[in-house]
């Protein structure tokens, strides 16, 4: 059994956040949108468990719960702005809610 | 254990491509869960039980929940799919495409071109975790418990149904 | 006595002030006798001083009344004082005597006029300027009065107001002065800094110490003031005011733009000859400028219809006269000829207005006609003036005190015959004019109705001024005849006497019969042109059309400014109208709202457009990042 | 004695809240609280002037002096001082404030309470910024004076004001950040090579400046001054604010504010950065000099009355930049009555100006004339100013613009030669004010009713006062030549002009100490 590079952990961290970051740009619907950063968001939490994982510490870990924290919230938060937004224009093109324009 | 690493991996990246790739809603959540737990296994394989426990819990159940309860609301039906495939088009594809790549293309640079070093393969109980989290950490927790109770008022106040209201300088706008 | 010299400028201020405010809840019958009763207390205060001043007279030929220290400002010392010596007594004398007759005359003249209060508030802060001009100790003083008389000139050249065209010649009358003016105050400027002083008394004692005959500095000033004294009196090239200034009243003309104002250049330029005998190109220029202006003045003369421009041009034309002595070194006899032509002149604009009045403001010359009987006072009297003026011999005070300037500018050591020539030319032309002026005026047929007679007060004007003008030159009578020199006499405290190039003293009487011959020539010519043959001075008219228009328009000067000058200005100042500085300012602002567009296009509102701009920005940090 | 000087910024601000709170009860009550004030103020400074004039004080050109601590750690001070020059220009202030209050009496007629209370402001901060010696404070009120008079224009002025307000106030702000700039570039170095940390003016006088870092702390200071001044290329702001002010407000701005900036070269400029100052005079004079003749042209050719004024003030304004950049002594006495002459002479035209206005209803002058028939006293007046304007001998402003003269001679005879032509183009455009307005014949056929009492005495007081500067110009000129001289000889006249024993957080009087400054 070989040791697992700590790059390949990281690696694959990058991997998936470029992945969400991709469905992040490409995508109109505002639900896959937030799927796209929930996925980032695991990213981020892989790449602290291999660094958690690396110096054979705890911080990683407890990093990695913070952002499952932060996560629940923005889900949350992010749904309901979404419920809203679906009531008020009809649609779930993030497109369309471009009042705020300059 | 390297090779559950590598083949776990492996599922993560391409559940996580079938999820970004999808049009229907529902067939994306379900290779998302896929994802989340590929995901906990490599969290398991690097030394992290508890965590994996968590991301299966929270991320694969929770979250994804929250999501499906989301679509069911909204109700959405066949034509969501069609218009997901119309907005879904090839053309604007490549230049988030082109940007993302160069993108990992420097992230991979950055993090290969340190030493290489290996992963300990020690466990790291559950224990420890909450000690660090009751000690160091206390006050991150205590932070992360205001930033809930607030997700939880917000998300309640946003989700109420409202009557429509528009904002008053726009209201004037559009008479 | 002495000490109330203050009181002659003064009481015409008092005057003055009690007119303004009083203004017209005055009672009109006190107006006259506020503004002549004060210019006459005035004159009164002369006589009394003046004989005081003549029968003790101060060790130091001079007498100086400072009223109140006026500006001193670390080391420039300027005093509100007068001076008084023969050369502004003689002054002083013309200006509240001639001055006190005009006022009596505009007593009745202006008796109808609405503004009659706001005339005589305007006249009596003239003469109280101009007798500041003329007994100021210092140059800046002098200044004072000469703006003062400057602004009233504008005043009252623009008194009826309701007319566009008085305004326009006030203000010309105004602008070209204040040319002249400017170039005055910059010779006070390096007067100062020569001398660290602006007092007269102190430049001409330090002068001659100073500076060589010839020197530079005093040939610049020198030229500097001439500025000033060309511009006040209306010599080339900045004449071009005076013709115009007739849209004045008649009084107005008479006083400032005939006896007192326009002579402040001999004046000064008398007042300041030290710096000018130091300077001789610049005494030089003052006689050639004197010769050209009474040359072209006096063509300009021949060809006028309107009766008060006559007068004006012959006004410039016996300025130029002045000029041309002091411009000889012949001092005396420019202050001589002053005096005379303010009587006659005076008496001629009077007369003048009399006439104009009693023929409805009918300015044409040869519209009026045979106002010789109807008019029988006006008519002689305006004939001794005119006799005068034309220098009649041996009865006209003008004779002896022209044939003593064309005398000097031949025999004077500075004189040569080329101005010599222009003044004989000159006397010739003006005895032309003059009796057209006459002979189409009071001979010939009726043309215009007699409207108004003129009453007691202008014919005390008028009675008083001819006398004057007849008996005025006894008092200098050329060594040929008799040899009276009272006035050379009297000045010669102050101003030098002429010295006469050696061994030609005995051919005094063949200019003299020079003189008299053309003057009784011209005599002749203008009764041969206008009585005897009335039909050949249009034919000649006629055949000269191009350089009739030219010598009617006064030389085009009027066009050459209007051309060199007002035109450019206005054209400047009209493109600039919206002051191009405010562009770049508003080049700014464009700038502004330029990037301002540009960055708020990029607010589209579309979520992933922000996203795209968050990856750019990673990707460069990051490229940063591994690249540094 | 000398907690008079703080008094004078307090009552005035006091004054405006007050009439800002009664003014709900009565306008009138506003308007006789700031007249009340102003007249107190004026009062006193006149009380102060001729107790100055009759036993001077000895050996120093400062007469009061007040000093407390303020924020001792960044060394400021609030450090006031009173010599000549702020006593002849706070007299101007109060007189021409006094006046301010009486012409808005008819024209003001909504939120007349905030109207007093702005005005009453701006006045503090004019009185401030001529009083303080603390570069902080004077920085402080050098933005009082700012933003009320943003006020007055914005709220009160007529059609285009609010263009007018927003140029006036980016144009100084900017300037005056620059300035700050400057001051703290002043107080680092100076504080850098003494250890000393003081806004202090006296403190900073003696700072020996590198030339470079001197020039460029000198422009920081220059620019502020010269916008408000304004020298020509900077004076894009003032046309446009001064002719949509209201009457007041324009008076003030071109009687008292200009007058900020022409102080600020005089007590800041030429004393603290005297060096720099000496290198760049022949390009300020130029500057001068090209305001003075660029202010008369464009006054030629304006149809607004107001704006035509305003640039008669960039002409006039010429003449102090060129007398102060002379560094000649006769030359800035010409600045010190000029400053004075044109604070009334032309403070006296935007009044007239004003007063027209209100019978007619417009400022374009192709709608006047013949004015003259039925008003006057007004013609006058007109008449006055007018010839003021122009410079005839005998008012002030030809007092003011001889001594400039005279005095620029000596250091440069070109450029006051074309000053001098610049007289010429003055009599231009003075007399076609003259002309369109009081002469030609009638074109408004509505009743137009001379002065009124109220108005009379304004104008009347305005006369007496040119007149006075024009034929007794001395009491002006000695108030003020001690101060002039100390701030143009700052090496030879520094034990004069640095007070004696200065002592934070005590408040003294030179007066009262008598001769201790030997």
């Amino acid at each position: 059994m070989n040791v697992i590079p700590a790059e390949y952990g990281l690696i694959l961290a990058s991997v998936l956040f470029t992945l969400g970051l991709v469905s992040l740009l490409i995508r109109r619907n505002i639900i896959f949108m937030l799927i796209s950063v929930e996925i980032m968001l695991n990213a981020a939490g892989i790449a602290f468990i291999v660094a958690g994982s690396k110096w054979a510490q705890p911080d990683g870990q407890v990093m990695f719960i913070f952002i499952l924290t932060m996560a629940a919230a923005e889900v949350s938060v992010g749904l309901a702005l979404i419920l809203q937004m679906y009531h008020q224009l009809k649609t779930l093109d993030s497109d369309a809610a471009n009042k705020m324009k300059g | 254990m390297a090779i559950i690493f590598y083949m776990a991996s492996a599922i993560a990246v391409i559940a996580t491509v079938m999820v970004i790739t999808r049009h229907n809603l529902v067939h994306a959540l379900l290779y998302l869960v896929v994802s989340f737990l590929a995901v906990a296994i490599v969290f398991y394989v690097l030394g992290a039980p508890f965590i994996a426990v968590l991301e299966i819990i929270i991320y694969a159940g929770a979250i994804v929940v929250l999501l499906i309860f989301v679509i069911m609301m909204l109700n959405l039906r066949q034509e969501s799919v069609a218009q997901e495939k119309q907005w879904f088009s090839g053309k604007i594809i490549i230049g988030p495409l082109i940007l993302a790549s160069i993108l990992l293309v420097e992230m991979l640079y950055i993090l290969t071109s340190g030493e290489p070093a290996g992963l300990s393969e020690n466990m790291i109980e559950a224990k420890a975790v909450g000690m660090s989290l009751y000690g160091p950490y206390v006050l991150g927790v205590e932070l992360s418990g205001i930033l809930l109770m607030s997700g939880i008022v917000g998300a309640y106040h946003l989700g109420r149904q409202k009557k429509k209201v528009t904002h008053r300088f726009l209201e004037k706008k559009e008479e | 006595m002495s000490d109330l010299v203050w009181l002659i400028p003064g009481l015409p201020f008092v005057g003055a002030v009690i007119l303004i405010f009083g203004g017209t809840n005055l009672p009109r019958r006190l107006v006259p006798v506020v503004g002549a009763g004060s210019v006459g207390l005035s004159a009164l205060m002369t006589l009394f001083i003046g004989f005081e001043f003549l029968t003790a007279t101060p060790t130091a030929q001079s007498y100086q009344q400072v009223v109140w220290n006026w500006i001193e400002a670390s080391g420039f010392s300027v005093a509100f004082a007068f001076h008084l010596d023969v050369l502004s007594l003689v002054f002083i004398f013309v200006i509240t005597f001639v001055g006190f007759l005009i006022h009596l005359y505009s007593a009745e003249f202006m008796a109808s006029d609405e503004g009659y209060a706001r005339f005589f508030a305007y006249l009596n802060l003239f003469v109280g300027f101009m007798l500041i001009l003329v007994m100021a100790d210092n140059l800046l003083l002098m200044y004072l009065g000469w703006e003062g008389v400057g602004l009233c000139s504008y005043l009252l050249i623009g008194f009826w107001y309701l007319d566009e065209k008085n305004g326009y010649a006030a203000r010309k009358a105004f602008i070209i002065t204040r040319v002249g003016d400017t170039a005055m105050v910059i010779g006070l400027f390096i007067l100062f800094k020569t001398f660290g002083t602006l007092n007269i008394a102190g430049i001409q004692e330090q002068a001659p110490q100073l500076w060589v005959v010839g020197s530079s500095q005093a040939t610049l000033i020198a030229l500097l003031l001439l500025g000033g004294a060309v511009g006040k009196s209306a010599q080339l090239p900045l004449q071009t005011w005076l013709p115009d200034a007739m849209a004045g009243p008649s009084p107005v003309s008479a006083l400032i733009h005939a006896a007192t104002m326009v002579t402040a250049g001999v004046y000064i330029i008398a007042r300041t000859h030290v710096i000018f005998e130091l300077a001789p190109i610049a005494l030089f220029t003052v006689g050639v400028i004197g010769a050209l202006t009474l040359l072209i003045a006096g063509f300009s003369a021949l060809t006028q219809y309107d009766l008060k421009r006559v007068l004006a041009y012959s006004t410039i034309s016996q300025i130029g006269y002045m000029f041309l002595a002091l411009g000889v070194g012949a001092w005396s006899s420019a202050i001589f000829h002053f005096m005379i032509h303010a009587f006659f002149k005076a008496l001629l604009f009077l007369g003048a207005g009399a006439v104009i009045a009693a023929v409805h403001h009918e300015h044409d010359m040869f519209k009026m006609g045979g106002l010789r009987k109807k008019l029988p006072l006006v008519y002689w009297t305006f004939l001794i003036g005119a006799a005068s003026l034309a220098a009649l011999p041996f009865v006209t005070a003008g004779f002896y005190s022209k044939d003593q300037i064309l005398w000097l500018s031949w025999a004077s050591e500075k004189g040569n015959n080329w101005l010599f020539l222009a003044a004989l030319i000159g006397a010739f032309i003006t005895t032309v004019y003059t009796f057209r002026m006459v002979f189409l005026t009071f001979f010939g047929e009726v043309k215009t109705q007699v409207t108004r007679v003129p009453g007691l007060a202008i014919n005390i004007s008028l009675v008083v001024l001819a006398i004057l003008s007849t008996i005025g030159g006894f008092i200098e009578i050329p060594h040929s005849m008799g040899h009276v020199q009272m006035v050379t006499d009297f000045l010669s405290p102050v101003l030098p006497v002429t010295s006469i190039r050696p061994g030609i003293e005995s051919s005094e009487w063949i200019i003299q019969l020079a003189a008299a011959i053309l003057s009784i020539g011209g005599l002749l010519l203008a009764y041969f042109l206008y009585m005897k043959r009335p039909s050949l001075h249009f034919k000649i008219k006629n055949s000269i059309p191009h350089l009739h228009s030219f010598w009617l328009s006064g030389w085009r000067f009027d066009s050459l400014y209007d051309w060199l000058v007002v035109r450019p200005f206005v054209y400047v100042a009209n493109i600039n109208k919206n002051d191009p500085f405010n562009g770049p300012y508003n080049g700014v602002v464009r700038a502004a709202n330029f990037f301002h567009r540009i960055l708020s296009f990029t607010q589209s509102g579309i979520l992933r457009w922000y996203l795209i701009g968050v990856v750019i920005g990673a990707i460069l940090i990051l490229t940063l990042g591994i690249w540094l | 004695m000398a907690i008079i000087l703080p008094g004078f910024i307090v009552t005035l601000l006091l004054g405006g809240i007050l009439s800002w709170i009664v003014a709900k009860q009565s306008h009138l009550y506003a308007r006789w609280i700031s007249l009340l004030t102003l007249l107190a103020n004026f009062i006193a400074i006149i009380i102060i002037w001729i107790q100055n004039m009759k036993s001077p004080a000895s050996g120093s050109s400062w007469i009061l002096n007040f000093s407390v601590a303020w924020i001792p750690s960044f060394g400021i001070n609030f450090h006031m001082a009173l010599d000549g020059l702020s006593l002849l220009l706070l007299s101007l202030t109060f007189f021409l404030g006094i006046l301010s209050v009486l012409i808005s009496w008819k024209e003001i007629q909504s939120r007349v309470g905030l109207y007093h209370f702005c005005l009453l402001w701006v006045l503090a901060g004019i009185t401030g910024v001529f009083l303080t010696m603390d570069l902080f404070l004077f920085y402080f009120f050098w933005e009082v004076m700012l933003i009320p008079m943003f006020f007055l224009i914005l709220i009160w002025g007529h059609e285009n004001r609010r263009y007018a307000a927003f140029k006036f106030f980016i144009f100084t702000q900017a300037s005056g950040l620059l300035m700050l700039l400057s001051i703290l570039g002043l107080y680092f170095v100076h504080g850098g090579q003494t250890g000393i940390y003081s806004f202090d003016y006296f403190q900073l006088l003696g700072t020996a400046l590198a030339p470079k870092i001197g020039m460029w702390l000198m422009l920081g200071f220059l620019v502020a001054f010269i916008v408000k001044l304004p020298a020509v290329p900077f004076h894009a702001w003032l046309p446009d604010a001064h002719s949509e002010a209201p009457t007041a407000g324009s008076l003030v701005l071109a009687a008292l504010m200009l007058k900020t900036g022409a102080y600020g070269l005089l007590r800041f400029i030429v004393p603290l950065f005297r060096d720099a100052a000496m290198e760049i005079a022949p390009w300020a004079m130029a500057i001068g000099v090209l305001g003075i003749l660029y202010g008369a042209l464009l006054a030629f050719s304006q149809t607004n009355l107001k704006r035509l004024v305003a640039y008669t003030s960039v002409s006039h304004m010429g003449f102090i930049m060129l007398g102060v950049f002379s560094f000649n002594e006769v030359a800035a006495q010409g600045v010190v009555m000029q400053m004075m002459a044109h604070g009334i002479s032309t403070g006296a035209l935007f009044i007239l100006a004003g007063m027209i206005y209100e019978r007619i209803h417009t400022r374009d002058i192709r709608e006047m004339g013949g004015f003259w028939m039925k008003m006057p006293f007004m013609g006058a007046t007109a008449l006055v100013f007018t010839m003021a304007t122009w410079g005839l001998p005998g008012l002030g402003n030809f007092v003011a613009e001889f001594l400039t003269l005279v005095g620029v001679w000596q250091v440069a005879p070109m450029l006051t030669i074309l000053a001098a032509i610049g007289l010429v183009a003055a009599t231009a455009y003075s007399l076609r004010i003259l002309q369109k307005v009081f002469y030609g014949s009638p074109v408004v056929s509505m009743e137009l009713t001379d002065l009124s009492f109220r108005e009379r005495i304004i104008m009347g007081a305005l006369v007496i006062s040119i007149i006075w500067l024009g034929l007794f110009p001395q009491p002006v000129l000695n108030t003020s030549i001690e101060a002039v001289n100390v701030m143009l000889h700052p090496n030879n006249k520094v034990e004069a002009s640095v007070l004696p024993s200065l002592k934070t957080g005590d408040a003294f009087s030179l007066r009262e100490k008598g001769g201790s400054d030997e």
